[in-house]
């Protein structure tokens, strides 16, 4: 059943190809059915693949074909193939569960969009290139993939290109990820030169995994730290983090899909895929997981002061992204892979829920206008709530588990990291709750004047069925999320899934059971800290506290600010002076320069011709007199 | 002919003891030059006898007949030198090989092609009378004569019978009075340069003890000769002869004078005849007399053939008169024959017979252009009024842009394959800086070959900055430089000032209508002969660009009889 | 007493640089014809020397060949400054100079 | 190896008459436009024709000159031979000529004078054509500096404001660094002789001479001279601006995406195989200008207003990859230099079209000036955004095959240079983008508004450049395959004569870094 995988993109790029044939022509709500349909496809053939791979022994649970080559020249063949095993299966069938929600969620929140067709184009490449980053058999085709979503971000966020703030937020996405593609490039090359090959596995000499003993040492290391650069910029992780909050101008489904689900996650995978790699450089290891602890900590805080429903998730996704990170830093993939698959869930589930709010309220993203939305929003309430204690970390949902697991596995490596985790576990929680109150709990505030003089807001409606569909089946997989990997149980769970793929390099948390009880208490106090304070603080009418949403957290910790002043004007100076001073002034104007000194030599010698005969005999007779005086001296000396 | 007369009127006074021994005279080998004199002093009776309005039809008819018989009789020589080899006669005085009549045949093509040009040109400024071709017919017999010549006294009478003829041609125009000043220079500076030449062939004459070239060249390779100061003194002094002839800078300075005063076929005569008859001398000189001592002489061409490149060009961008430019511009001509003789080798001669003979036909045609757009009087050649010509006349501007587009070198006309033989002669001597020089200048000299080029092809004067209408329609805000991000030291507008100033100096967009005070140049009539001259020469021009070869092989043959080391 | 060539040959030396100077000096048009004759005789006796000391009769014939020449250039000369001086009345080089540049 | 039909010469020929044919269709009163647009775009549909069924009938893996035909041209005397040859090197820059002249033709008919206008054009791809195919110096070096007489023509007859002074510089420019060129060709040819006594200036034999050091180094720069003038690299880049944006819209296509090419390929064909010694020491060089060229170009693009000197300086900057490639002297650099130069001559013309239109309909392309064209014109915009994303390299579409390959290559022998060029493929982004904000994003003002979308004729025109920019993008096997055995050859040739080796990963891959400890 194997070798039905590679339909897998076929489907999305087939609904691709249908809707910029025919897109325009089908209109408004067909068009967005097409789309869901094609990812549906997707999720068949993925769950299809899933059966086939599970009633294989767990030894080779492992299916490499190429089926053609994309190029070769001289030592570099490229093949296009796929590399289907639990991993990328996992990978695959919550990308293409997600996907197939959302898209449903977005025929009804897209309705009455001028280019509705446009979006769904958008969406079905992105989810090619997704499955096609995943499954890709080689460092390229992954490259493909990644540079493809990066492509289809861009399109999504700027999806509403007539407000200048989306078309300028969707360009800063490209650019933040095409920085870090620069270094998955020279990762790529790095790689080729020491093994001679980009497939991972399989082929002549098998593949990078089978040539490691040739990147030991530093290369090894400056391969590790460039992937992870890559991560960064896919990621959103500290140094190229601060395009996701801007991303947030698209369409909410966008969010939800790319922002929170499945792109921001490609760097974790490549991360995890490479994992033979980092297992062989503990420095890389090292770096990797102090900047996943320190952004998750980061994004918490900044979460905390956050006015933009929107944007508070962002955050949040970057925290619990932060969170992954640390885990890939500490030797835990499967508990990264853990978390990853559930934050998919409660993460999508509450963007759509904020998007369901946000459409219940004529398109109000600000929770100071929010407030008693469980009134009249039933339904998105119950959700929101299911989504947001399970991020927080209460039992018995999925976020508990998932957290719990990665703080367990930081614990018995790095004892300062775990602890900053904790730390950020309670801001979780807190923001988290903070958010829950102030968009459905307290007193309606849509019905007064806005902080800037916008009139008064309708009242709240329920969003329709399609909407609410997805938010109920998300919430389900939020709620039952845990019970993928309960630590108990060892055998069949996602431990035993997914323990052949990282079979070298996995550490083993040695915790006895009292061990692992104790740190599961710890985590329960600190997610019920965050919310009780949370409700404390937040639940009065009062919904302006400077203090506690000091400017230093809104402005992103002067991050934009900082790169704007370090990059951003200089390099607008240079180029200025580049373009008009360099180039015009002193590259033409040598140019220009020559071209008049020969034109000034002409006027002068033009002058010599006097008009007067006796000049002209002059000129004669000293050419005479030179010649008579050169030849002669030649007698002298010869 | 004459010597049957003679010998008939003779016997009595013979005997035996008193006969005077003439040296045997092969006519073949002189039969072109004595055809054009013959033919000069026939055509001036014949003339007489016709009324006045026929007179010039007549000659030009005359000039034709005579100068193609010579080039018929040219033919038949090339055909005798190939079959019984290159020989010299009357008494070694003069040379019958292919480089002589390589030589005759180009003068003769010249004179065929001026006197075409000429004939529109009387008619319209109203000489009538035969001597204008008379004395052109005679001035090319004079060239012809130092082509063929073996002795260095025959050069100097060469010399001489080409330059009084022109001093007259070039006061030809009466009316004009640029034309009497021009020859009154032309007369006194020719004079100067003669009297230096013959001096030196005096000195030559007595350092090596004869004027003859072969024997001069016996005299050098048996002894020798340790203080040869007397000779090099001749050499040095003949050299000036030679260089003031061929306008080598700095004897150039009669030039560009000379060239715009005179009238314009004149000017296109001289500069093709003149200079090849003159080239023709100074190649036979040095390298087949003076081939021993190339060393002493070469360095003084590579002077001349470097001031001459870059003086020429250079000048000739600053010219707003198309004669005066085009006199700079045979000026940076003969740098580049130079070039050729600077090689010293036989690759060198043939070199730079084929740049006489291609530059021949581009400097007649392109004076014949201007002949015909210099109006009535001959006196409109100022730059600004060819602004638009394309528009006005487009087979005319596409002959002229030709022609002057192969000056410059431009690929697939004789001026590239004559840029490129001479460049590899000297190259091949082991002269490559000269040879980068060359090229450089040549790059130089496109400037203003494609100036007028420009100004052809340019539409309505952009004297008030809105665009001509040829190239784009609708309605057009002019698209200048967004000032966008500005920094104080380079605004858009400062830095492209230089450049905006540049177009419009190349459009002229500034000056209005020449000082002829003639509002908007009119169309011009062409001549139906000057029209024929001008289409000979650009097809000459082309054909032989695409297919160099024949033109080639023949430079190649035209072998000088003795080359000297 | 008999003089060496050496002498001879001073003195056409002599004469032609004074002809050359003359010319260069002289304002008059037909005082700048002299020089130039003077110029040309000048050649003329190196010739007859030249001829002297080498015994050979063709340099003598050469100087025929000269003065005919001189005496064309002359004519033409003397003709041509008739022309220009029926149009400016004067005879003074240095007036002709409207071509330049 | 020579073949019956004599293509290349029916190549070099067809356009050529058919320019002549055009001018003297001219000259009598009877003839009506169309007829003559319709003549332009026959004769340069027929060179496309035969241009493909030349690439069918070329053997596949064969490096070395194919449908060579060898006739004499000037005669012993100066030893000049028309001798024309076309390998994997050669045969896609002949392709992308012939694609891009027909839609220059077919756009052209809207112009003033069109018959002239087409006439020029058939002439100028005569002169591009003779220039890729011939394998003489001399017949190379006539090609080369033709085609300056036709681009100028076209530049200063249907250029903007400044066109006779971009005109006059474009040409002198050139004609100066040809100058060098033909100096360098003579002196080569001369040293050949001296050494074999015969006079040839034909690339195979002249191949073989052996020069000193010293010697090679100053051909090397002269020959270089000229080719870096025409590509442009670096520091001759300043004609550039003034030449294609003065130029008319098909003339910027003509200038940028085909004559351009003719300096990188005569780098490729004349400087790494007459003079491998003085290509290996000269490398670092060369390399640092073209680097400083790609971060250089993308900077100064980053502060245009002008769309048009935009474009212009993006293909400065991949002109700087083109020249990495070639001096990286590896298999991959080489193969990617070769797919780039196709690649690039695709891209920039499309560009240079959208522009085009943009111009006939709005009368200027400053960025300033345009807004919201997205929602007015929609395909023009699509047009464009795949044009943007395949220069800024992204895969799936052909701009990134070939920048993979030449950084790959550049990696492998010169790895820092690679590395800050991988910097001048992100700055590439930013000023891209930020045109495309500027032009087609945003609320369209009252003007914007009457911006009518893309005649069928336009679209007829792109969707050549369009299917083949995806086509090389998504299957570039097929035209590697074809360049492959050529390049391999050449980097042979230079190995073999320097003995300097690429590392062993560049031929043999992951056997190659089996073999070491």
């Amino acid at each position: 059943m194997l070798h039905v995988a590679y339909l897998m993109p076929l489907f999305p790029l087939a609904g691709f190809l249908v809707l910029v044939a025919a897109g325009r022509r089908i209109g408004d709500p067909v068009a967005g059915w097409i789309g869901t349909l094609a990812v549906a496809a997707a999720f068949v053939v993925a769950c299809l693949t899933l059966g086939g791979l599970l009633n294989q022994p767990d030894a080779h649970r492992l299916f490499v074909h190429d089926y053609f080559t994309w190029f070769h020249v001289g030592g570099l063949n490229v093949p296009v193939g796929i590399l289907v095993d639990p991993l990328s299966v996992t990978m695959v069938m919550f990308i293409t569960g997600v996907s197939m929600v959302i898209h449903l969620y977005s025929i009804a929140y897209m309705k009455g969009d001028p280019d509705y067709p446009k979006f769904f184009i958008y969406m079905n490449l992105f989810v090619f290139s997704m499955l096609v980053l995943v499954l890709a058999n080689n460092l390229l085709l992954t490259f493909v993939g990644w540079e493809g979503v990066g492509v289809c971000s861009y399109w999504l966020v700027s999806f509403w290109f007539h407000r200048d703030s989306a078309a300028s937020a969707g360009k800063k996405a490209f650019i933040y990820n095409r920085i870090g593609d620069a270094g998955f490039l020279l990762a790529i090359f790095l790689i080729f030169e020491k093994t001679g090959t980009v497939q991972y596995t399989g082929g002549p000499g098998g593949g990078i995994f089978g040539q490691l003993h040739h990147l030991g040492g530093g290369t090894g290391t400056a391969a590790v730290l460039l992937l992870f650069l890559a991560a960064t910029g896919k990621s959103a992780q500290i140094p190229l983090f601060n395009w996701l909050p801007d991303a947030m101008e698209g369409p909410t489904p966008v969010s939800a899909l790319i922002h929170a689900a499945t792109m921001v996650t490609a760097g974790v995978y490549l991360l995890c895929r490479m994992n033979h790699l980092l297992a062989l450089t503990h420095a890389g290891m090292e770096v990797i997981a102090i900047i996943g602890g320190v952004t998750a900590f980061v994004a918490a805080t900044i979460a905390c002061a956050q006015q933009d429903i929107k944007k508070v998730l962002a955050f949040s996704t970057i925290s619990q992204i932060g969170y992954m990170i640390l885990a890939v830093g500490s030797g835990a993939y499967v508990a990264a892979i853990f978390l990853m698959v559930s934050h998919a869930f409660f993460k999508g589930l509450l963007f759509l829920g904020a998007g369901s709010a946000i459409h219940g309220l004529d398109n109000e993203q600000d929770l100071k206008r929010m407030g008693a939305l469980r009134k009249t929003m039933q339904w998105t309430t119950i959700t929101f709530t299911v989504g947001w204690l399970a991020i927080a970390g209460i039992p018995p949902l999925a976020g508990f588990w998932s957290k719990g697991d990665v703080l367990d596995n930081v614990y018995s490596h790095y004892k300062v990291l775990w602890f900053l985790g904790l730390i950020t576990a309670v801001l979780t929680a807190y923001y988290m709750t903070r958010l829950q109150v102030l968009a459905f709990g307290g007193e309606p505030r849509w019905d007064k004047i806005g902080p800037h003089g916008e009139p008064p807001l309708h009242a709240p409606h329920e969003s329709p069925w399609v909407m609410r569909l997805p938010l109920v089946i998300l919430a389900v997989a939020a709620f039952f999320g845990g019970l993928l990997d309960l630590p108990w149980i060892h055998h069949d769970s996602f431990e035993g899934w997914l323990g052949p793929v990282f079979a070298g390099s996995l550490y083993n948390d040695h915790l006895h059971a009292g061990g692992e009880w104790a740190l599961a208490l710890t985590d329960l106090a600190a997610a019920l800290i965050g919310v009780i304070v949370g409700f404390a603080l937040w639940r009065g009418a009062q919904v302006d506290k400077p203090q506690l949403e000091p400017q230093f957290l809104q402005r992103v910790w002067y991050w934009d600010d900082f790169y704007d002043a370090l990059i951003g004007r200089p390099s607008q100076k240079l180029a200025t002076f580049c373009a008009w001073v360099v180039d015009v002034r002193i590259i033409d104007g040598a140019v220009n320069g020559m071209a008049s000194v020969v034109r000034a030599t002409g006027s002068a010698t033009r002058k010599l011709q006097s008009g007067y005969v006796r000049n002209y005999a002059l000129g004669i007779a000293v050419g005479m007199a030179a010649l008579i005086v050169f030849l002669l001296s030649r007698t002298w000396w010869s | 002919m004459i010597g049957a007369l003679l010998a008939a009127s003779a016997p009595t006074v013979s005997s035996a003891a008193d006969r005077i021994p003439i040296p045997s005279i092969r006519y073949l080998s002189i039969m072109p030059p004595i055809i054009m004199i013959g033919g000069a002093v026939l055509l001036l009776g014949l003339a007489s006898l016709v009324s006045r309005p026929l007179r010039v039809r007549v000659s030009t008819i005359g000039s034709v007949i005579i100068s193609g018989s010579a080039l018929g009789v040219a033919i038949w020589q090339w055909t005798d030198v190939q079959s019984h080899g290159a020989h010299t006669y009357i008494a070694h005085a003069v040379v019958m090989d292919g480089f002589s009549v390589l030589v005759t045949m180009l003068i003769a093509i010249a004179m065929l092609l001026t006197a075409l040009v000429a004939d529109g040109y009387l008619t319209r400024e109203g000489i009538s009378g035969a001597e204008f071709h008379v004395l052109a017919l005679v001035s090319a017999a004079g060239a012809m004569l130092m082509g063929l010549a073996n002795d260095l006294i025959i050069i100097f009478l060469g010399l001489e019978i080409l330059s009084i003829a022109l001093y007259v041609l070039t006061a030809f125009n009466h009316r004009r009075a640029a034309s009497g000043e021009a020859a009154l220079k032309y007369f006194i500076l020719g004079g100067f340069s003669s009297a230096i030449f013959v001096y030196g062939i005096a000195l030559t004459y007595g350092a090596t003890g004869s004027t003859n070239l072969t024997q001069i060249a016996d005299y050098l390779s048996k002894n020798v000769v340790l203080t040869n100061g007397l000779l090099l003194a001749g050499l040095a002094l003949m050299l000036v002869g030679f260089a003031f002839k061929v306008a080598a800078v700095p004897f150039h300075m009669w030039t560009p004078d000379v060239y715009e005063g005179a009238p314009t076929p004149v000017t296109g005569f001289m500069a093709a005849v003149a200079k090849a008859g003159a080239f023709a001398a100074l190649l036979r000189v040095l390298f087949s007399s003076l081939g021993v001592i190339t060393s002493d002489w070469q360095p003084i061409v590579y002077a001349l053939a470097v001031l001459s490149l870059v003086l020429g060009a250079v000048v000739a961008l600053r010219q707003r008169d198309v004669k005066r430019m085009l006199a700079y511009s045979s000026i940076n001509h003969a740098g580049f024959i130079l070039l050729g003789v600077e090689a010293g080798t036989s690759r060198g001669v043939s070199a730079s017979l084929y740049y006489l003979f291609a530059y021949m036909f581009m400097t007649i045609g392109s004076f014949a252009i201007v002949t015909v757009l210099g109006r009535e009087g001959d006196s409109d050649h100022d730059l600004t009024r060819y602004r638009g010509l394309a528009q006005r006349q487009p087979l005319l501007a596409l002959c002229f842009a030709v022609l002057l587009l192969a000056q410059a070198g431009v690929p697939f006309t004789t001026g590239l394959w004559a840029k490129l033989e001479v460049v590899l002669a000297t190259v091949s001597a082991g002269a490559v800086p000269l040879g980068v020089i060359a090229m450089v200048s040549a790059a130089v000299a496109a400037f203003f070959y494609l100036r007028v080029a420009v100004l052809m092809y340019a539409s309505k004067p952009e004297v008030t900055g809105e665009t001509g209408e040829s190239g784009d329609e609708g309605a057009r805000p002019p698209a200048c430089p967004d000032p966008g991000a500005q920094i104080g030291w380079a605004t858009p507008q400062a830095a492209s000032g230089t450049v905006t100033t540049l177009n419009a100096e190349l459009l002229l967009a500034g000056e209005e209508a020449a000082p002829s005070g003639e509002a908007e140049p009119t169309v011009v009539r062409v001549p139906a002969l000057t029209g024929v001259s001008i289409g000979l020469c650009v097809a000459a021009t082309v054909v032989f660009g695409i297919i160099p070869a024949p033109l080639v092989d023949f430079a190649n043959r035209a072998t000088l009889l003795f080359l000297g080391h | 007493m008999s003089l060496s060539a050496g002498w001879y040959l001073g003195l056409a030396a002599l004469v032609f640089s004074i002809g050359a100077i003359g010319l260069l000096v002289r304002r008059n048009v037909l005082i700048m014809f002299m020089c130039i004759e003077l110029m040309l005789n000048a050649a003329n006796l190196t010739f007859v020397t030249f001829a002297r000391v080498l015994n050979d009769i063709g340099g003598q014939a050469i100087v025929f060949f000269v003065l005919v020449v001189a005496a064309a250039e002359v004519v033409v000369g003397l003709g041509i400054v008739v022309t220009n001086f029926r149009r400016r009345s004067t005879t003074v080089a240095d007036d002709l100079h409207s071509l330049k540049g | 190896m020579t073949h019956s039909v004599p293509f290349l010469t029916l190549l070099i020929l067809l356009p050529a008459a058919g320019a002549l044919g055009l001018a003297l269709l001219g000259f009598d009163r009877r003839f009506n436009k169309e007829l003559a647009d319709a003549l332009g775009i026959l004769v340069s549909l027929a060179t496309l024709v035969i241009a493909v069924v030349a690439l069918v009938t070329m053997k596949e893996h064969f490096g070395g000159y194919q449908l060579v035909s060898n006739h004499t041209y000037t005669g012993e005397a100066l030893g000049v031979r028309w001798f024309l040859g076309v390998d994997g090197i050669s045969i896609f820059l002949v392709l992308l000529t012939v694609v891009l002249f027909p839609i220059v033709l077919l756009l052209g008919q809207s112009k003033t004078n069109s018959r002239a206008y087409a006439a020029w054009m058939l002439l100028l791809e005569a002169a591009v054509l003779g220039s890729f195919l011939s394998l003489d110096l001399i017949v190379f070096f006539l090609f080369f500096e033709l085609t300056l007489v036709p681009s100028y023509f076209i530049i200063a007859g249907w250029g903007h404001e400044r066109r006779a002074y971009a005109a006059v510089k474009f040409f002198l420019y050139t004609f100066l660094g040809s100058a060098f060129l033909l100096v360098g060709i003579l002196a080569l040819a001369f040293i050949h002789q001296s050494q074999t006594h015969v006079l040839t200036f034909s690339l195979t034999a002249l191949e073989h001479t052996h020069l000193s050091s010293s010697t090679e180094i100053l051909l090397f720069l002269a020959f270089t001279s000229a080719f870096a003038i025409k590509a442009p690299l670096f520091p001759f880049h300043t004609w550039s601006p003034d030449a294609y944006t003065e130029a008319p819209a098909g003339g910027s296509v003509v200038l940028s995406g085909v004559l351009a090419k003719l300096g990188t390929y005569g780098i490729i064909r004349f400087d790494l195989n007459l003079f491998p010694h003085a290509t290996r020491t000269l490398a670092p060089l060369i390399l640092t200008l073209a680097v400083i060229g790609i971060i250089y170009g993308a900077i100064v693009a980053c502060a245009q207003r002008d769309m048009k000197r935009l474009v212009t300086y993006s293909s400065l900057a991949q002109i700087g990859f083109i020249a990495l490639g070639t001096f990286a002297l590896s298999t991959q650099g080489l193969s990617g230099a070769v797919l780039l130069m196709l690649n690039h001559g695709l891209i920039v013309g499309g560009l240079f079209f959208v522009i085009g239109f943009i111009y006939e309909r709005r009368g200027t392309w400053q960025t300033g000036e345009l807004r919201g064209l997205q929602k007015v014109a929609p395909v023009m915009a699509g047009v464009f955004t795949v044009l943007m994303m395949a220069s800024i390299g992204v895969p799936g579409l052909n701009g990134f095959v070939s920048e993979f390959l030449v950084l790959v290559g550049t990696f492998l022998t010169h790895r820092w240079w690679a590395v800050v060029a991988v910097i001048g493929v992100i700055v590439a982004a930013i000023y891209l983008l930020w045109a495309y904000q500027q032009v087609f994003h945003g609320v369209p003002k009252p003007e914007d508004e009457k911006t009518r979308d893309l005649s069928w004729m336009e679209r007829v025109a792109v969707a050549p450049l369009i299917i083949l920019i995806v086509f090389l993008g998504v299957f570039p096997k097929p035209v590697l395959d074809r360049i492959d055995p050529s390049v391999n050859e050449l980097v042979a040739h230079v190995e073999k004569a320097t003995g300097h080796y690429q590392p062993a990963v560049a031929t043999r891959g992951p056997a190659a870094a089996e073999g070491r400890p």
